[in-house]
Formats: C-alpha cells, sequence, structure tokens
C-alpha cells in the first residue's frame, strides 16, 4: 500500500490547491462583508466556462484565454458585489447570505440554459502525465500548473495583504469597519479589491477543475461546499486557517479512501465529518481566537 | 388536469407544514440551520421503514416518526447549538451533506440508491384511501391540526422567549431563561413537525430515495420561508402557496423539458433576491400577527 | 382557531362514509365474444417515446391477431391506460382496471417504475402483470403473478461475470456509481463472477475519480468494470484513467455502446484495452424485419426501439399462446402456464420464465474495434 | 453578615490581565458603589461576578453559597440580577413583553402553550412598576420605540422585576437628563426599603456619593480600597488613581 502513498499525497495536494484557490476568496469576502458568499462557487464554473468558449470554441491558445477568462470572471465578480451585495452592506449579514444563495442557483440556472445540460470537455486535445520518481508519482500538466499556481497565489496574497496599502486597508476594515472609516479608507475600493481577487483565484480554480474533471453547470458546487467547511474548519475570516483548512480536507479525501480506512461511497462525506468533529472540540476554529459570547 | 391539481394540493399541503415547521426554529428562534431538510428525510425514511417491514400504517408511522425525529433532533441540539451564525449555517449544511452520503450507503436500512418502493397508500382503521381528493382531505386534517399545535406554540409564552433569544440571546438569560434548553426544545419541535411532513410524503409517493435529502430541497424551503417571513405564521402558508405556483408556471409555458427546471430555479432566484433587497421580513406582513 | 379545527374533523365524517360506497358499485363485465386485458403505458412526459411505440407494437399485432381468428374465434382487447411513466399513476391506473374494467391480465407497465407501482394492486387481486419493456432488477421480486419479456438490466452483471470467469480474471474491479440502474448491474456481476472484486462507489454528484483509480491500481486486478449510469461519467472515467496510465482490460455495462463521442475520443486506448461491453440487441430474422415493414406501413416510420419491439411481439405472442389453452377468468390457472411455458419459439428463439417471471432472454456482448462493437460469439 | 463576598477574583484575556485577585464584600441590605477610571475593570469584574464570563480564578459567594461554574441564568434564578452598559432590551418585542419575560417563568415550557396563560397578576405587577417609571402609555409599543434614557429605566425595571435579591447596575444614571435620574435615584431607595441589595458602576461622582453606603475602588483590575463614601473622596490614592489613571 505504501507505493500510492505518494501519488495518493499528489492527489490530496491537488484537490487541496482548487479548494484553497476557492476558500481564499470565500474568507476574504467573509473577512469583510461578514457573510459566507454562497455564489462563490458559481465564479468556478464562469471561469471554466468562459475559458472554453475562447480557447475551445474560438481556439484561442491557452494564455490568452485563461487571461481573458480570468479578466471576465473578475469584471462578473465585481459588478456581483455592485449591484447584489453594496446595496445591503450595512444591513444583518443574513441578508446578503440569502440573496448569495438566490445568486447562485440563478447562476447555475442561466449556465445550463446557455451550454446545455451535458458535460463538455475544456480543450479537445487530452495532455499525457508526466511520470516521476519512476513511475510511483503520475501527474498531468495541469495539476501540476494548480499545485505551483496555488502555492504562488498564496503567498502573493499573504505578501499583497501584510505589504502593501490596499491590503491594509483591507485588514483594517475587517477588523473594523468604523475604525476604517475614520482613516478614510473608502471601503468600496476594498470590497472592489476583495471580491476583484476572490474572482481571479476562482477562475484560475475553475480552468484547473474544468481540465480536471470536464464542465458541468454544477461544477462550482461540490468545490464550493469543501471551500465553506474548509474556510469554517480553519477559522472564518483567517487566510491560514482557509489554507490550512483547505489542504486538511484535500488530503484526508485521498488518504482516509486512498489508504481503504473510509469506503469510496462515503467520501463526499469526508469534508462535513472532519468539519463537525473540529467544531466540537474548538467551536472557534482551528486558528480563531476564543471569542467572548458577551462581546458581540 | 384535475388529478394534477389534487397531486400539487397535495404536495403544497406537506410543504406548508414542512414550511411551518421550519419558522419556528429558523423563523422564530433565529436558529440558522441549513439541515432541516434531514429531519423531513428521516421522518419520510422512517415511515418507509415502519410500513415495508413491519407493516404498520400512516397514522401510527406519523407518530413515531415524530418522536424518532425529536430524539435525532436533541442529540444534534447538543452537538449544534453551541454555534451561533454561519457556523451553524455551514455545520447544519454539511450535516445534510452526510446524511446524503449515509441514506445512500446504508443499503440494510434504507436499500440505499435502490430506495424503497411498494409503501402502501394511507390507510385509516383499515380502510384504504386511495382517491386523491380524499388523501387531500386526510392530509388538509393531519396539517391542520399540525399547524394549529404550532399556531399555539407561536403564540404562547414559550413563542415569546423564542423571539426573544432571536433578538438577544444573553439578555434572556440575564432574566433567567435557560436559553440552551429553550433552543433544543424549540429544535426538537421543529424538527418533530418536519418528520410529520415527511412521513405524510412517503405515504403519499410511495416511493423513496436519498435524493430527498439534496441541495434543491433545502434552497426551496428557504425560499418559503423567506418569502413567506420569517415569524410570520400565516405568512409561512401563504409564502410556500405563492412559491408552489411560480415554480410550476414555466410548466405551462411551453418550455422544453430541458430547461424547465432552468428556468424555474431562474424564476425562485429573482424572488429571492427581490424579497430580501425590499421586504426582508416577507411579503405578507400584514398578516404579521400584532405583538401579543 | 377551534371553528377551523371542527370543519377539518367534519372533513374527515364525510371522507369515511364516501369512501366505502366508492368501492361497492362494480360496472358490466366482459362481453361474451370478446377477452379484454388492460394496459399500461407511459402516453405522457419522459416516458412517453417508448410507450407510445409499445403501445403501437402491440395494436398491430392484437390487430392481426384478430383477422386470422382470434384466440379459439373470440376477439383480443386491450383498454390502455396512461402511467405517466411513475409509480403513483401507473397505481392509479392500475386500480382503475382492476377495479373497474376488472380485467384479469394487464400488459404493462413500460418503465420500470409503473410495473413496480401498478405490481401491489395486481398482486392483491391475483391478476397477471405482463411487462414487455421494464428492465429494472427490481421487478424481479415485484410478486408472484408479474412476468416481464424483456431481460433485467442486472443480466447484464451475469454475463459480464461469466465472460470474467471464463477470460479467467482472478480480480476485477468495479468502479460504479451509486444509482438504482448501477447498483442492479453490480450486484448481479458479484452474484456471477467466482474471482475476487474490489468494490470502488461513487455519488452522482462526484466526479473525481484519482483516488479510487489509484487505490485500484494499486490492488493490481486482473480487469477494470466501468459501471456509470451516463455517459459523461463514462468519459471522465476515461480521461483520469488515463491520465493514471491504466492498462489493464477493461469491460463495461451498455453505456459505453450508445454513440457518445466519448468513443471517438479514446478509440485507441479504449482498442488497446480491449474494450467489452454488454448490450440487449434485437436479433436479425425476418418475422422481426417483416413485422418492422408493416409497423412502418402503418404507422409512417420505423419503431424507435427495435429491441423492445422484438420483446413486445414475444410477450403479445405468449399471451396469446396462453389464452388459447387456459380459461380467461381463472388467473392462477394462467400463472401456472406462464411458469411451466417450455416451447414458445419466438423472435428471440424458444423462451421461457423463472421462477420469479423472468424471461431467459440475455444480452450479448461485444467487442470495441476501434471504430464500432462486434458481436462476440460466446 | 455578607451577602456577596468576592476573593481573589483574576481573569486575563491573552495576558493581559483586566481583573487580578480582586477581593471586596458588599452588606446585606445596603448600596455600595464600584468606582474606578476607564479601564479599571469594572465591567469585567460584573460578568465575572454574575458569571456572564468565565474567571480564570477566585471565588464568588453569594448569600453564603459559593457559586463555583454555576451559569448565568442559574445565578440569575438564585437571586442576583445586572444591567448592561449598552442596554440589551429586546427591539423587536414590546414593552410589556420585554417585563412580562422577566417576572413570569410558569409558562415558559412549550407544553404549557395549550393551558390557558394568566398572565393578569404579572401585568398589574407591569403596569405598577410602569407607573413608578411613569412610562405606561409606552406599554404596548416596541422596545425599539424608546428613547435611549426611557430604554434605561425599562431595562432597570425588568431587572427589578425578576425578583432579585442582589440587583447589579452598570451605569444607570450616564446619559439620561436630570428628571429621569430623580426616578433612578428613586427606584434605588425603594429597591433598598423593600431589603434589596445593590451594587452600582457608576461615573456620575455626586450621584454616586449621595445614595452609597459604602464604595469600592478599583484600579488596573485590582482592589484600591472599600471604604465610607466621605472617607473614599478625602483619600489621596483615589484622586491620584482618576489623575495618575
Amino acid at each position: 500500500m505504501s507505493d500510492i502513498l505518494i501519488q495518493l499525497i499528489w492527489n490530496g495536494l491537488v484537490t487541496g490547491s482548487l479548494i484553497a484557490l476557492v476558500a481564499l476568496g470565500l474568507t476574504l469576502i467573509y473577512g469583510i462583508a461578514h457573510f459566507i458568499q454562497f455564489a462563490h462557487g458559481e465564479m468556478v464554473a464562469i471561469g471554466a466556462y468562459t475559458f472554453m468558449v475562447f480557447h475551445k470554441l474560438s481556439a484561442w491558445p491557452i494564455v490568452p484565454a485563461a487571461l481573458a477568462s480570468i479578466f471576465i470572471t473578475i469584471v462578473i465578480g465585481i459588478l456581483l458585489e455592485k449591484l447584489f451585495f453594496k446595496p445591503v452592506r450595512e444591513h444583518d449579514p443574513l441578508i446578503p447570505l440569502v440573496i448569495a444563495i438566490g445568486l447562485s442557483i440563478g447562476i447555475q440556472a442561466l449556465i445550463l440554459i446557455i451550454f446545455g445540460p451535458n458535460i463538455l470537455t475544456i480543450s479537445d486535445h487530452s495532455y499525457e502525465s508526466y511520470s516521476f520518481l519512476d513511475g510511483a508519482l503520475l501527474a498531468t500538466p495541469s495539476q501540476i500548473l494548480a499545485f505551483v499556481f496555488a502555492v504562488v497565489l498564496m503567498i502573493g496574497l499573504h505578501l499583497f495583504l501584510k505589504k502593501t496599502k490596499r491590503g491594509k486597508a483591507i485588514r483594517a476594515i475587517s477588523s473594523n469597519r468604523s475604525i476604517g472609516k475614520t482613516f478614510g479608507l473608502s471601503t468600496d475600493k476594498s470590497m472592489m479589491w476583495v471580491f476583484g481577487i476572490g474572482s481571479l483565484l476562482t477562475a484560475i480554480a475553475g480552468i484547473f477543475l474544468g481540465f480536471e474533471q470536464n464542465l458541468e453547470p454544477l461544477m462550482g458546487v461540490q468545490i464550493s461546499v469543501k471551500a465553506f467547511s474548509a474556510v469554517i474548519l480553519g477559522a472564518i475570516g483567517s487566510v491560514r486557517g482557509a489554507i490550512f483548512g483547505s489542504f486538511l480536507i484535500g488530503l484526508a479525501e485521498s488518504l482516509l479512501v486512498g489508504l481503504g480506512i473510509v469506503a469510496s461511497g462515503f467520501t463526499a462525506g469526508i469534508p462535513f465529518v472532519i468539519l463537525i468533529l473540529m467544531l466540537l472540540i474548538r467551536p472557534e476554529g482551528l486558528f480563531g481566537k476564543r471569542f467572548v459570547s458577551l462581546r458581540q | 388536469m384535475l388529478e394534477y391539481l389534487l397531486s400539487l394540493l397535495i404536495l403544497t399541503t406537506i410543504w406548508t407544514l414542512l414550511t411551518q415547521s421550519y419558522n419556528l426554529s429558523f423563523g422564530l428562534t433565529g436558529l440558522f440551520n441549513l439541515g432541516h431538510i434531514i429531519f423531513y428525510g428521516i421522518g419520510a425514511y422512517t415511515a418507509a421503514i415502519l410500513n415495508t417491514d413491519y407493516g404498520l400504517q400512516i397514522l401510527p408511522n406519523l407518530i413515531i416518526a415524530a418522536v424518532v425525529c425529536g430524539i435525532v433532533a436533541a442529540i444534534f441540539g447538543l452537538l449544534t447549538l453551541r454555534l451561533s451564525g454561519h457556523y451553524l449555517a455551514i455545520a447544519t449544511l454539511g450535516a445534510a451533506m452526510i446524511a446524503i452520503v449515509v441514506a445512500t450507503n446504508w443499503m440494510d436500512l434504507t436499500n440505499g440508491p435502490l430506495g424503497i418502493r411498494g409503501i402502501d397508500g394511507p390507510i385509516l382503521f383499515d380502510l384504504q384511501i386511495t382517491e386523491s381528493w380524499q388523501i387531500l382531505l386526510l392530509f388538509l386534517v393531519i396539517a391542520g391540526l399540525c399547524q394549529w399545535t404550532l399556531y399555539k406554540i407561536f403564540h404562547s409564552p414559550f413563542g415569546r422567549l423564542q423571539r426573544a433569544i432571536q433578538d438577544d440571546e444573553i439578555a434572556a438569560r440575564a432574566v433567567g431563561k435557560n436559553t440552551f434548553l429553550s433552543k433544543t426544545w424549540s429544535l426538537v419541535l421543529s424538527s418533530a413537525f418536519a418528520g410529520i411532513a415527511g412521513a405524510m410524503y412517503t405515504h403519499y409517493r410511495l416511493f423513496l430515495d436519498p435524493t430527498i435529502f439534496a441541495l434543491p430541497e433545502i434552497i426551496f424551503l428557504i425560499l418559503m420561508i423567506i418569502v413567506g417571513g420569517r415569524g410570520n405564521f400565516w405568512g409561512a402558508i401563504l409564502g410556500t402557496i405563492l412559491v408552489v405556483i411560480i415554480g410550476e408556471i414555466p410548466r405551462f409555458f411551453g418550455f422544453p423539458d430541458s430547461i424547465i427546471g432552468a428556468s424555474r430555479n431562474i424564476l425562485f432566484a429573482a424572488l429571492l433576491i427581490t424579497t430580501m433587497f425590499y421586504r426582508p421580513k416577507g411579503l405578507f406582513t400584514l398578516f404579521a400577527k400584532k405583538a401579543t | 382557531m377551534t371553528k377551523k379545527f371542527i370543519a377539518y374533523g367534519l372533513g374527515l365524517c364525510t371522507l369515511i362514509l364516501t369512501g366505502c360506497q366508492n368501492v361497492a358499485n362494480p360496472s358490466g363485465n366482459n362481453a361474451e365474444d370478446t377477452i379484454t386485458i388492460g394496459g399500461i403505458v407511459p402516453l405522457t412526459g419522459d416516458g412517453a417515446v417508448y410507450g407510445v411505440m409499445t403501445q403501437n407494437v402491440a395494436n398491430l399485432r392484437v390487430e392481426e391477431i384478430n383477422e386470422s381468428g382470434g384466440i379459439n374465434g373470440k376477439k383480443l382487447e386491450i383498454i390502455w391506460e396512461d402511467g405517466k411513466c411513475t409509480p403513483k399513476d401507473a397505481s392509479l391506473a392500475a386500480q382503475k382496471l382492476v377495479n373497474i374494467d376488472k380485467v384479469n391480465i394487464i400488459f404493462g407497465g413500460t418503465c420500470s417504475g409503473e410495473t413496480l407501482g401498478a405490481a401491489p394492486i395486481t398482486e392483491k387481486a391475483n391478476v397477471i402483470l405482463f411487462s414487455s419493456v421494464s428492465t429494472s432488477p427490481e421487478v424481479t421480486n415485484a410478486g408472484d403473478f408479474v412476468f416481464r419479456t424483456a431481460p433485467s438490466d442486472s443480466s447484464q452483471g451475469k454475463v459480464l461475470g461469466n465472460y470474467a470467469n471464463k477470460s479467467g480474471f482472478n480480480t476485477v474491479a468495479l468502479l460504479s456509481e451509486q444509482t438504482d440502474y448501477a447498483v442492479g448491474v453490480a450486484g448481479a456481476f458479484k452474484d456471477n463472477f467466482d474471482g475476487e472484486i474490489i468494490e470502488e462507489t461513487y455519488l452522482s454528484t462526484e466526479s473525481d475519480f484519482k483516488t479510487r483509480i489509484t487505490k485500484i491500481k494499486a490492488s493490481d486486478p486482473d480487469a477494470l468494470f466501468l459501471n456509470p449510469q451516463t455517459p459523461p461519467k463514462f468519459e471522465i472515467m476515461l480521461k483520469q484513467l488515463q491520465e493514471q496510465g491504466w492498462d489493464k482490460p477493461i469491460i463495461s455495462n451498455e453505456i459505453s455502446t450508445g454513440n457518445i463521442d466519448a468513443r471517438t475520443k479514446y478509440a485507441d486506448f479504449l482498442k488497446e484495452r480491449g474494450l467489452v461491453a454488454a448490450n440487449f440487441v434485437a436479433p436479425d430474422n425476418s418475422e422481426l424485419t417483416q413485422f418492422v415493414e408493416r409497423y412502418e406501413a402503418k404507422f409512417g416510420n420505423k419503431p424507435e426501439y427495435i429491441n423492445y419491439t422484438a420483446s413486445t411481439l414475444d410477450g403479445v405472442g405468449i399471451l396469446k399462446r396462453v389464452l388459447e389453452n387456459t380459461d380467461s377468468e381463472n388467473t392462477e390457472a394462467i400463472r401456472d402456464t406462464l411458469y411451466a411455458l417450455q416451447d414458445y419459439e419466438g423472435v428471440f428463439g424458444t423462451l421461457a420464465f423463472d421462477q420469479n417471471g423472468d424471461v431467459n432472454i440475455t444480452h450479448s456482448l461485444f467487442r470495441f474495434n476501434g471504430e464500432d462493437f462486434e458481436r462476440l460469439e460466446e | 453578615m455578607n451577602f456577596l463576598e468576592i476573593h481573589s477574583l483574576s481573569k486575563a484575556f491573552d495576558g493581559l490581565h483586566a481583573v487580578e485577585n480582586l477581593h471586596f464584600t458588599v452588606k446585606k441590605n445596603t448600596i455600595t458603589g464600584l468606582i474606578g477610571p476607564n479601564g479599571a475593570g469594572k465591567t469585567t469584574a460584573f460578568n465575572l461576578i454574575t458569571h456572564f464570563l468565565p474567571k480564570d480564578s477566585g471565588k464568588v459567594v453569594y448569600a453564603g453559597e459559593n457559586l463555583k461554574k454555576l451559569p448565568a441564568y442559574k445565578v440569575v434564578q438564585r437571586g442576583m440580577a445586572r444591567t448592561f452598559q449598552q442596554i440589551r432590551l429586546w427591539p423587536n418585542l414590546t414593552v410589556r413583553e420585554n417585563l412580562l419575560l422577566a417576572c413570569s417563568r410558569e409558562y415558559d415550557s412549550w407544553w404549557k402553550s395549550f393551558t390557558h396563560t394568566n398572565e393578569a397578576h404579572q401585568d398589574t405587577q407591569i403596569d405598577e412598576m410602569l407607573d413608578k417609571v411613569n412610562l405606561r402609555k409606552y406599554k404596548n409599543h416596541l422596545a425599539s420605540d424608546l428613547s435611549y434614557g426611557q430604554s434605561k429605566l425599562i431595562e432597570i425595571a425588568r431587572t427589578i422585576l425578576t425578583d432579585a435579591e442582589l440587583i447589579l447596575l452598570d451605569e444607570p444614571a450616564s446619559g439620561i437628563n436630570p428628571t429621569l435620574l430623580r426616578t433612578v435615584e428613586d427606584l434605588i431607595f425603594e429597591l433598598k426599603k423593600q431589603g434589596k441589595t445593590i451594587l452600582v458602576i457608576e461615573h456620575n461622582m455626586p450621584f454616586l456619593m449621595g445614595i452609597s453606603d459604602e464604595v469600592v475602588v478599583m484600579e488596573n483590575g485590582r482592589f484600591l480600597m472599600q471604604d465610607k463614601p466621605e472617607k473614599v473622596q478625602s483619600d489621596p490614592r483615589v484622586l491620584e488613581a482618576y489623575l495618575g489613571g
């Protein structure tokens, strides 16, 4: 069994990277807007489908097609925030959450009507996988790129939040919106940046997921549901927590099933069993500070 | 056409009871539990298993389903009621996902994806009720009794305490209320009634499989309660009826089969978003009885 | 509030009174010179394409029988009801046919859900339920009076199981979707394959099989049995198998035989793996082709599903044979004759029923040669 | 006999000591003030005493009973009730409902929903209390319709209606006009007349010194002194604590 350990770990890292790209956006948005963006997962589908339109239908090479689809997804992400979430920004967080649920089923339905219900492939030729460590590890180009991109983007996001002015503004507003206002930090700009970054990350996740599993209107649902639990697992609002939670879920799924500890029929339940068990031990998430109930 | 209308009315009767049960824990106590559909499914499976394995009929099944759901809810409450806000929402959504996986894999209990067939229709004191209008009448009586009970609970000191817990749980503790026990009771009661609705669904549909726990059902339930108005007793009923009607519109516009489901979801999405923007308290606020 | 409660109470009493009255009044029984049987097919909804074709085939065949002297001089007549491809509507249709039209035989359900919906009603009234299209494994034990001339889905599993035994496979890995169809096929395969089975399952909402494939590769089976519910899942399986360098033989259920683009995209991958699949195909014999011409003459188009046309023809033929030498009122006698049937020569050859009322028609095996599927002689 | 005894109470948030081995006593049927500069840990002490905030260490002895780890709602049922620094009324409930929740307990269980709920007795209690604070006409208004001062009075009224023996008031006088201040003072004195014991946090020095039998002073989470108001006012350490701050 141990000879497949490397392949299982690799599978877990790849899944973890894709979940992380979605979870990072989710936790950033939660940090600043205080609600779980349920429609964030649909950005994965938007990114994947727009890439397919450019790359497969209008035969653009991969890089320009990717840039175009990422750009469009960012624009859609920012528009969604402007149209649907900005007006209710000060309301009780349940309201934007329910609006997000509405958006998610609306976008899925639109994709279904435009592209039809059956599965489309993202590109015509299928790529051979490279073999490493004399056959113990088989990885396709898109998997390698997905992992590399995820790591690079995570470091980039970390630096962005720590070093740049805009990054600090986002962190200030996330911790306390009124402080942000007193220092003249415009919440609008920061919201735009957060939704933009979130959409960028999910568009990339969508493209790689398209290479992994072809395209279907509901492709965003499975991965975003895992991202939700990764975000809470880490601790809502913490970037480090989201990354840790994502890879924990990715590896848990591949190792528990791969090594036969859990029957493969239960794979879909693993992320949530981990989440609920963890919430019993640390109700505020692995990286969260034990917030005092009185301080709400 | 009559047959179609009757079956729609029967399903609406079941769904109004399910929405009202959700209205107690989510609308009144403010427990944002995305997993409420679990109890609808557990109630349905309890009735299906009791009927096919032990030959019990609808009346005992309703009661047992309610009790089973109540017990599961109590345990579920112990695990999740310490959580609040988005943590509770995602943990309960996760529980619904686990329910689907368990229902699909636990072959010898639920017969997995093969589902359970050959369930008896409603049989009252060994009188078989087969005509749709008779089933509708019977379900109206059962749902009516449950709605009456829920009405009493809504407008009682217990109901008032639930509204206080939703507004500010700390303050409720500051006047000496055991809010944890009270929230657990709210969850247990709302799950029991959801179980009854599930058992009624089983004895009407006569077939059951794990898709009863699926995501579309969860979103459908949220839509009905949001449109109806959280905490609004009559609003929940009217909201359900409105959503069912809107859901059926695409069927009559001659849309091709493939996009009936999609166009229905677009209508639901639009309804959900506009309600939240302009009527966060629901479309039937004039029906909301002024506080007692 | 209590006024509302009383109103409901009254409603319940009227319900009980009218309930008994309804069952009591019988309608007129069969006229002397015709044998009337019931028929349940989906005439509306998503199953309609199957239902309308089955109805046309049966009606045409009955017409021909009546023209050539009918059954012992009596005309055969079918009262059709719309089952709408759902258990509930089929049970309502069966209620009507059994309680009001007092039929002793019902030809149909086409969709398996219909047959399963009607079975509880026909079993209670000891009425023969005779389907020519339902293929769900669940119909096998739907009742003592339930027969069918279409092979159960799971017979694919039987045929592939035997093929695996004959090919000398010791261990076979199984990648199976968790739906009623796929679980039925997998179950039959497990019952018939003597070697060891490594089963990996997935929910219909999942599309990531990487880890399951890695695990299967590690256990080094002799072959892999792909058992998806839909063609798209089949395509994702092939993609991820190719990526993980799967090099052992592949066998699959009938899904791979559909005209799906996955076959062209992974043609050589499948050819090298020697894909073998099971499928339920009509035999090419003159009786069937002549009937198809008569069908086209009457209805203007060829029947959509030639295999279900053949099974429906055999179904009506068997009913004719049985009704010719047993009393059409005595359903127990009809049931016993059907079980005892040995030498009926139908389109599918000599037919007989097993103890569950399933016919001995089985799926046949096909090998993929890079462009198309060639039939494998057993 | 001391009605309330606090022994070496302490609580730290990520290493920062909000309250550090605090000790003081409150005698029965007295009005005791609790003062100290901003950030001295007064409200945190209130939260620890009433178990709304779990303490790191220390003992709270109320009416001779060590409360140990009793949940907050049980502490209230034992007779120790409190108000909050930021007012915690239920905005979507009426004033009557806000008060009813404090004084009616026997119908709280859901199965009581089906018996006839006779809350007439509680209604008269509420009317009397509303007359005292002359807010009777707001009885059926939503709590959200009240002004800041009115809300404060209703919150105090609600705490009194829990029939508590020891009432902890967190800045009852802050931010309310002089006439309402007179009403608060009358309420407090009437409670004392009824044999209740009151512990008050307040920055309005003249008001506090005027009503207190004893005053406890805190500084940086620690006990500074406890004495008669005159002694406390003349003690240089208190002045320095406020100035030095």
